[in-house]
């Protein structure tokens, strides 16, 4: 299926974009991630997390949105 | 008065005196308020391998931001008896000495309002997916991270 | 900036939204604050044996408290690391939903601005000799206690 | 000697006037007090602490200054 992954702060630097579709054919964040450090070679010494409906997942954390967000460290305030 | 509506946070650019200002004016109808406690996150001009931060660009993935802005709302007026709260972040750019976190708590008594803005602000910076590049004055920058 | 000379913290009247703004907007210029914490007193209007509180009338012995507030502005000095440091307190009368008491801290980190708040208001309450006349809507009054 | 004597908040009601000059013949706090709970009866049972040079004094302490302050609970804030 079609997934839209969303990169945010620095890591928009390390793709060189703030979104992109890719074909994914996994079920866990983990398997995501996978894909995206095949693509992104420096993604993976990259602190960040996960989130999908607006919440944090871990790496077992299935699948269930059309939309993931790799999230850097967070800096408000 | 207490606003359980999820609602967004998010204002472009720095936050200004006259906005604080107005937020507080609006609270003095509210005669069963005895104690307001404000807190502001203010852009330092901090010195880092000899270049000055000249602002912070800040941005956010904004929908799971105002979602975490709300539950922190949300458990606040459960933890502490609060009359209102106030929850403003900046996103876009703020020079420095200027202000991108405005937080306000009013409550009856002011034994409820300092633990509350402590608890928000600490919340604030754990769990909002806020982002802040941070421009030198020789417009290089380098990505903020919250100590 | 650190000041340690006596000065006169009262202002006649109530406290107005725009000298805290002001106030706020004169620390814009110092780049090494990062936080700000303000505690406003507001006048409320309770409501005792069925009369409800229109004004507070308040006098001191403005010397003695004048003194009060620059020890306790020294102590929050010396316990806490803090850029700036303003007291400000009505004399005369205040109505309900006015501000009374204005306390402004500034730090270079939030750490320091939460405790030094709190502590700076505790002691106002407990050490600094002023007295409030709670004026009913009848014109009757009693003289508030601090609690 | 002469000493003043200012009186605040509440007490100011108790005694009808916010300072007065007292003929005193005595050393202590305690003895300023005693003088005063024989001119205003009810002034013994309101709370209030006594001041001088601008610092709160017990019973004991010596009398120093030409001024004394009564001072009521306090309500700042």
């Amino acid at each position: 299926m079609m997934i839209t992954i969303r990169y945010f702060g620095l890591l928009t630097e390390v793709t060189g974009c703030t979104s992109e579709k890719i074909n994914f054919s996994g079920t866990t964040i983990f398997d995501v991630k996978e894909v995206l450090f095949q693509k992104y070679k420096t993604l993976k010494n990259k602190d960040f997390q996960v989130a999908q409906n607006n919440e944090l997942n871990t790496d077992k954390t299935k699948i269930t949105s059309t939309e993931i967000a790799l999230l850097p460290p967070f800096a408000g305030g | 008065m207490k606003n359980h509506k999820p609602k967004n946070a998010f204002r472009k650019g720095a936050i200004t005196t006259e906005f604080i200002a107005n937020s507080i004016a609006k609270h003095q109808v509210k005669t069963s308020i005895g104690a307001h406690n404000i807190f502001l996150g203010q852009v330092r001009a901090d010195e880092i391998n000899a270049k000055k931060v000249a602002a912070i660009d800040y941005t956010a993935h904004e929908d799971m931001a105002n979602l975490k802005f709300h539950e922190i709302r949300e458990a606040a007026f459960l933890r502490f008896d609060l009359s209102c709260m106030h929850i403003y972040h900046s996103i876009g750019n703020v020079n420095a000495g200027e202000i991108c976190l405005f937080v306000f708590v009013s409550s009856k008594r002011r034994k409820e309002v300092f633990p509350a803005i402590e608890f928000i602000v600490e919340e604030i910076k754990a769990k909002v997916p806020i982002f802040g590049k941070e421009i030198f004055n020789d417009q290089s920058h380098q990505w903020k991270v919250n100590s």
